[in-house]
């Protein structure tokens, strides 16, 4: 097992994911808002690799049973790979409506962004 | 050893580039915190053998995203001196996100995640392919060999592409094809929305 | 060079194991090991350090020699012998230049940009295998960690531009990055189809696929890819240059337009680092393009493998290097929005059909394992297609472009001029 | 050919004449036609129909009264579905209906005749009330609806008479109710007619409601309403044997026939119900004469002829058993006789004297039915119908001549001067000097009318019962068989009858007397009476016509053993009518007697003479004050009538008034109470229930909608549309559902 043990990885992701909360619920600025929502992708991110890497890579799936193929699940990575994936989409959508809005209504301020209120 | 003192301060280096871009007066700084935040998820990947994860980080958070949000920032140029950077709920935020972080500690802490403690050796990026005997594995280097209680070479692992690649072309297929959608249709959203 | 893996020179692990019997006399059990990692690390890092800035040094004169020759000049040839001592005193004028910091200039990042700038020139060569092993470190992602590492220069060039409080640095800054993350997709794209005849990301895996016939896909001995790909070569070289922002591409900092682009505001050392930056940025290019394209330390001919790896390693980076030169002392620049036409127009689209070429014979030779012979055969062929392709996608683009640049012509009467 | 199978299809043309005609006048009255015109269908339809009924009673005498007896000729159609049977409608022709059909169609066609002179005077009785002159549209159409009416009465009375049936005859009887209704009313701009009319509808309504109830039971008992099938032996057994009423001694047999009896006394206006009778005299004398003498009236004992084979299954010890019908028709038959007699006395009027001799003459009739003279009962109706018929039109003819002579002398008012006659004797105090109807303004007409005069003395003598004259033949016939049963057979009960009939006989001839000399005798009383003109021709004839009938007609039932013409003659009617339909029973005639015979002589000889004594003696002392009137309060008495009209008044009208008013109040107080009541009830309960929906079922809808309402806008609060604070909350959330399953 690595000399580090599993639950200081899980407690930096889960740092990383507060203060990515935080910066997402205070933030007044758009783009901080985003910057949050990235900081909270990138903590799921560690804890699921952390996790990936201490619980399955060792776990030899005999899949197909006695022909000795032998397949480790790549399942945290995968998972990982794809958050980043989708990570990236959101944040080129995320900044294209920033700018779409800023360019209507001349302002970035989260505070302003509330039309659709009760 | 080594390993421990590399995470610590990898681990502090992430969170307190964090807390910058919580933090930080202007955006542009922010934005800057958050680079180094990314890089140091980058290093704490690379401490997790995932090497390649880790390249991929780098690549695509501080390569492409950053650089986005860099360009978002510019492109709204709206001078915020003055003004808190917070709005007026911070302190209900940071109540929350204390209590949520102490949760998922104690969580982290105590769960029984079931680990593994089959030996590992861990080789530089070892590499498992679904070859059809042991033996050809072996010889791929970097393979990750382990062994089994009986003793038995088993299992190669390790978070290396051609895993990751297979594994993409068979089981995530469907996902693979999907996320590849997704970025499209990303892409094509964000020029629309974005255009003059 | 990690003696582990037991293919670094014989001096080398010589070397390291006297180290490490140095260590375990003088340190405790558990200490002894990770200080001789560290302080081996420390080593290699300083030697490849003083190699490369050497050689960056000459580089500028060498740069200074070529374009002044292309302009049928001379060059500088004042300092020392043929101006050999030209980048010393070029190096002490920045040292003692007087360092002026603008005074609206963000004090943190417009100091910070000229230091965050170097680090990524210089981890890049962490995976250049010199000589056969000859590599800091054969990362099995060596490929994408020189691309990562690569990118990550775009972040101080922001800094800097955003720094500087310069209207001229900002546009600049953003002309740099735009150009930059453009360019690095058909790069990307053009060293795909490379790495599925390679088979794997290490640089040291790619330069022996080059010679010995190991990989799955039966590439065969001496055949470089620059042979098999000529296309993605020549994507390859026009990304590359305009990644790091050279000649015909050196937009961000043309002086004509926008003073010196995002590093107007600096002065001295700091105008220095960007300097070292650039230069080093170049060589590691070169070194990519060898390793990937020219066989990297393998020799041409079998019987020419007497003569030792790096010497051939340095021989075709000198080769691309004057090519880079020579492309800047010939070229004019190109417009921005021709620059961004060019790579979202022709490179990436002929990146792309050169990937499906390759990946498509490829698979074919493998399907039918055909002789290394006629696989090549298969390749020239279809390289025959794509030039075709490139030529056509050329003729379509310049006809149309032959006009003022698209979006930049005044709006006609339909768009409601006034 | 005269045989009855190919004649007896005719039979259904008597009253099918008459009906035409109706139609045809009605039609012409519709369509404007002159009104003579529409007179002289009527008459030719009455003479087509007497032509037929003469050749129906050839055939029945050809057949036989035997025969036609057992097997009477009946001709039917089914009409309406009964049951299993069917209700039919038919003609049926035996000796009794044969005989009474000729006698109606020639009175009928006596009077119809006469009534187209005597209608004479309503072309110009009208006047335009604006303009003032005559409305000769509006006489013409009354004289031809006079026509109309008179032969739908034809119609009803031979459609009566030849019925086979109780049901037809019930029809046809209520149909001749409503034409003496509406001709009684004919002048119904006149209050007095109106009122009559009205009268003597509901009067003889009071009667047919028994008459209906009678035949109900009888259908009930029979089966059928069939002539045929009641009158035959097997019926008579049945109704015999019903047993009593329960609860009375009653048998229901003579319950029955009294129920129709009470029918009879209605029409007939017997005892109780005969206060009609006299008002009835407002229509036009020419109907008085028609329906209130011969025809209408006669129904009734017609009717109980019929019946007269249950009759006498009612009575089981005969005649004379006391809880027998015939009992009881013989007592009212007589008491009424003797009642209309002493009121006839006393009284002004021409025509009431002559109603009131009808009455008691029908009280004859019944008598004699009442005592099983059934052949004589019938000989006098049909005798009776002739000379009344002669006397009522006598007493038209007087009063038309009355008012013509009133109009003459209007006319030429210095003709008496001139002429140099004597002024006139004072009238009497009371009388209305124009009154045409009041015998006291008339006098000596014998020399004015001859023709009149003679034949009124004919139908007098006859109804007096003088020896040729046929009144003499069928009265004496009743009073013998009276005489027979009640003194010979020493029944005490019969007796008693037989000396109120003969006391009857005496006061009859003394009103004729009266009568005739007050008209006729002594100095005439009123300027009408002076020049009083003869009626002319179309008036004259039909007296002269019915006088003969008067005259001869008694011969017909002339007892065999008469002295003298007795065996010439040989009874020919008593042996067509001897035999009882259907039964076929023989009434054996009884033996001839000359006791009773002179007696009734002597009765009416000694009227004669005091009539002659008080009036015809000393005729001026006669008008100034009606020698009766001596008997003081008894003369009173009779003048009103008994005051049975202001007792009736008094009993029944205030009783109905009483009885309508104390349903009135009892309708206010209690059904309307009742009903205001409930609306009152109803009223509360829906404000109640308005209260209850507003306050509880609106309170409740209003609630929930405030709540919802007040509800929304506090949630509306959460929605702020601030991104941020939506994360907050969803993290928060989050939270409390880690914290949750953790601990």
């Amino acid at each position: 097992m690595p000399a580090v043990p599993v639950w200081w990885y899980l407690i930096v992701a889960a740092g990383l994911f507060c203060i990515g909360l935080y910066g997402a619920l205070t933030r007044r600025n758009a783009i901080n808002v985003l910057m949050g929502v990235e900081l909270m992708l990138n903590g799921v991110n560690v804890q699921t690799v952390a996790l990936w890497r201490y619980v399955t890579p060792a776990v030899a799936l005999d899949v197909n049973g006695a022909t000795g193929r032998f397949v480790t699940a790549v399942d945290g990575l995968a998972f990982a790979m794809f958050v980043i994936v989708l990570a990236a989409a959101e944040a080129a959508v995320g900044l294209a409506l920033i700018i779409a809005i800023y360019r209507s209504r001349r302002s970035v301020r989260m505070d302003e962004f509330a039309l659709l209120h009760g | 050893m080594i390993e421990q003192a590399f995470f610590l301060v990898l681990a502090g280096v992430t969170l307190g580039a964090a807390l910058g871009v919580v933090t930080a007066r202007s955006v542009f700084v922010s934005a800057l915190w958050l680079v180094l935040s990314f890089l140091g998820i980058a290093g704490l990947y690379v401490l997790l053998d995932t090497g390649f994860l880790a390249v991929i980080q780098v690549l695509i958070y501080v390569g492409a995203i950053s650089v986005l949000i860099l360009f978002a920032i510019m492109l709204t140029r709206n001078i915020m001196v003055g003004e808190r950077a917070t709005n007026n709920q911070w302190a209900m935020g940071l109540a929350l996100a204390l209590a949520l972080f102490g949760t998922l500690a104690a969580v982290g802490h105590q769960a029984d995640w079931r680990l593994n403690d089959a030996a590992v050796v861990p080789a530089a990026g070892g590499l498992v392919l679904t070859g059809d005997s042991l033996a050809e594995r072996a010889t791929v280097p970097g393979a990750l060999v382990i062994q089994d209680e009986a003793g038995a070479p088993t299992v190669a692992a390790s978070g290396n592409i051609a895993t990751l690649g297979r594994a993409f072309m068979s089981d995530y297929l469907l996902a693979f094809e999907v996320a590849a959608v997704i970025l499209l249709v990303a892409l094509l959203g964000a020029i629309v929305i974005a255009r003059e | 060079m990690n003696p582990q893996d037991g293919l670094s020179p014989p001096a080398a692990t010589a070397l390291r194991a006297a180290l490490d019997q140095a260590l375990a006399r003088v340190l405790p059990e558990q200490l002894a090991g990770p200080t001789a990692d560290v302080l081996w690390w420390a080593l290699l890092g300083t030697l490849i350090l003083a190699v490369i800035q050497v050689s960056m040094l000459y580089a500028t004169w060498l740069e200074r020699k070529a374009v002044g020759r292309i302009q049928n000049r001379l060059g500088a040839n004042r300092v020392g012998k043929f101006g050999l001592l030209q980048p010393i005193a070029d190096m002490v004028k920045m040292l003692t230049k007087e360092d002026i910091t603008p005074s609206g200039a963000h004090r943190w990042v417009y100091n910070l940009a000229p230091i965050l700038v170097v680090p990524p020139a210089i981890l890049v060569f962490a995976v250049i295998p010199v000589g056969a092993g000859l590599v800091a470190t054969d990362l099995s992602v060596g490929f994408l960690f020189f691309i990562a590492v690569s990118s990550t220069v775009v972040i101080p060039i922001v800094m800097a531009g955003w720094g500087s409080r310069n209207k001229y640095a900002l546009i600049g800054a953003m002309r740099a990055v735009a150009q930059i993350v453009s360019y690095e997709i058909p790069q990307v794209l053009s060293v795909i189809g490379v790495l599925l005849m390679a088979g794997t990301l290490s640089t040291q895996g790619i330069i022996s696929s080059q010679g010995v016939a190991v990989p799955p896909y039966g590439s065969f001995p001496g055949v470089w890819f620059v042979l098999v790909q000529p296309v993605a070569f020549v994507i390859f070289m026009l990304a590359t240059v305009a990644e790091i922002e050279r000649s015909p591409f050196d937009m961000p900092e043309a002086e004509s337009e926008i003073i010196a682009g995002y590093h107007t505001e600096y002065s001295g050392i700091k105008f220095g680092m960007f300097y070292l930056s650039l230069y080093f940025l170049t060589i590691a290019a070169a070194c990519l393009g060898t390793i990937l394209f020219l066989g990297g330390w393998q020799a041409p001919l079998a019987a020419l493998s007497f003569i030792p790896g790096w010497v051939w390693f340095s021989g075709k980076t000198l080769l691309l290097v004057l090519f880079f030169m020579w492309l800047r002392g010939t070229l004019p620049r190109l417009r921005v929005d021709q620059m961004m036409g060019f790579c979202w127009k022709i490179l990436v689209p002929l990146a792309l059909a050169n990937l499906m070429v390759a990946g498509l014979v490829g698979k074919l030779a493998k399907q039918a394992d055909a002789s290394p012979l006629f696989t090549l055969a298969g390749f020239t062929l279809a390289n025959l297609v794509l030039v075709a392709v490139a030529v056509w996608l050329l003729v379509a683009w310049r006809s149309r472009v032959g006009g003022p640049a698209v979006g930049l012509r005044p709006p006609t009467v339909a768009e409601g001029a006034a | 050919m005269l045989d009855l199978q190919s004649i007896g299809s005719l039979a259904w043309l008597v009253p099918g004449f008459t009906a035409a005609a109706f139609v045809i006048a009605t039609a012409m009255i519709v369509a404007g036609a002159r009104a003579r015109w529409a007179a002289r269908v009527v008459v030719l339809g009455i003479l087509a129909s007497a032509v037929v009924s003469v050749l129906l009673l050839a055939a029945a005498w050809r057949a036989g009264a035997e025969e036609l007896a057992h097997h009477p000729y009946v001709t039917s159609l089914a009409w309406i579905p009964m049951g299993d049977g069917w209700m039919t409608v038919g003609m049926m022709i035996d000796p009794l209906s044969a005989a009474v059909a000729v006698m109606v169609t020639l009175i009928c066609l006596a009077i119809f005749v006469y009534s187209t002179a005597y209608m004479e005077g309503e072309f110009h009785a009208y006047r335009d009330p604006t303009s003032g002159e005559i409305d000769h549209g509006l006489g013409n159409a009354r004289y031809a609806r006079f026509f109309a009416f008179v032969a739908l009465f034809a119609t009803g009375m031979l459609g009566f008479v030849l019925a086979s049936n109780l049901l037809q005859a019930l029809i046809f009887w209520e149909v001749m109710g409503l034409c003496s209704f509406l001709l009684i009313g004919f002048w119904y701009h006149k209050p007095s007619a109106t009122a009559a009319a009205v009268k003597a509808f509901i009067t003889t309504r009071v009667g047919d409601v028994f008459l209906f109830a009678g035949i109900m039971a009888l259908f009930g008992v029979f089966g059928t309403v069939d002539y045929a099938a009641m009158l035959s032996d097997g019926g008579v057994e049945r109704l015999a044997g019903l047993g009593n009423v329960p609860g009375t001694s009653l048998p229901w047999s003579g319950a029955i026939m009294l129920l129709i009896f009470a029918g009879a006394v209605g029409k007939s206006a017997q005892f109780p119900l005969h206060v009609w009778l006299p008002d009835a005299m407002e229509g036009p004398t020419p109907v008085s004469a028609l329906i209130h003498a011969a025809t209408m009236v006669s129904a009734g004992v017609f009717l109980i002829a019929r019946m007269h084979p249950l009759f006498s299954a009612t009575s089981v010890g005969g005649p004379a058993d006391p809880s027998g019908a015939m009992f009881v028709v013989a007592v009212i038959g007589g008491f009424t006789a003797l009642l209309a007699a002493t009121i006839a006395l006393a009284q002004f009027d021409i025509k009431r004297v002559l109603a009131y001799s009808t009455i008691s003459q029908l009280g004859y009739m019944f008598l004699a039915l009442g005592i099983g003279a059934y052949v004589a009962a019938v000989f006098h109706l049909i005798t009776h119908a002739f000379f009344k018929a002669l006397l009522f039109l006598g007493s038209g003819s007087v009063i038309h001549g009355v008012e013509h002579g009133a109009h003459h002398a209007h006319e030429h008012p210095d003709l008496d001067r001139l002429s140099g006659r004597e002024a006139l004797p004072a009238p009497s105090p009371d009388a209305d000097p124009h009154d045409p109807q009041d015998m006291r303004n008339m006098g000596n007409l014998r020399e004015r009318m001859p023709v009149t005069f003679l034949t009124f003395m004919a139908g007098a003598l006859a109804l007096t019962g003088i020896i040729p004259f046929a009144g003499f033949w069928s009265k004496d016939e009743i009073l013998a068989e009276a005489f027979h049963k009640g003194v010979l057979q020493g029944d005490p009960l019969i007796g008693l009858l037989w000396a109120a009939a003969t006391l009857t006989a005496f006061l009859t001839a003394l009103y004729v007397a009266r009568q005739v000399f007050m008209v006729f005798y002594g100095p005439p009383h009123s300027e009408g009476a002076r020049h009083a003109p003869e009626s002319d021709v179309r008036m004259v004839a039909p007296l002269v016509f019915l006088a003969l009938f008067a005259a001869l007609l008694g011969l017909v039932g002339v007892h065999e053993s008469f002295p003298g013409i007795g065996p010439l003659l040989g009874n020919p009617f008593h042996h067509f009518l001897g035999v009882l339909t259907a039964t076929g029973a023989h009434l054996h005639a009884l033996p001839f007697e000359l006791a009773p015979l002179f007696i009734s002589l002597a009765a009416a000889g000694a009227g004669w003479a005091l009539g002659w004594l008080l009036y015809g003696r000393n005729p001026a002392a006669a008008r100034a004050r009606d020698p009766l009137q001596r008997l003081g309060p008894l003369w009173r008495l009779l003048h009103r009538k008994y005051y049975l009209d202001e007792a009736y008044r008094a009993l029944f009208v205030q009783l109905a008034l009483l009885l309508s008013r104390a349903s009135a109040l009892l309708d206010s107080l209690v059904v309307d109470g009742a009903v205001n009541a409930s609306g009152r009830g109803g009223n509360l309960l829906s404000r109640l229930s308005g209260w209850v929906d507003r306050v509880i079922v609106d309170g409740s809808v209003n609630v929930t909608a405030m709540a919802t309402g007040e509800l929304s806008r506090g949630l509306r609060l959460v929605q702020t549309g601030r991104v941020q604070q939506y994360l907050l909350i969803v993290f928060v959330s989050v939270l409390f559902l880690v914290a949750a399953y953790i601990l």
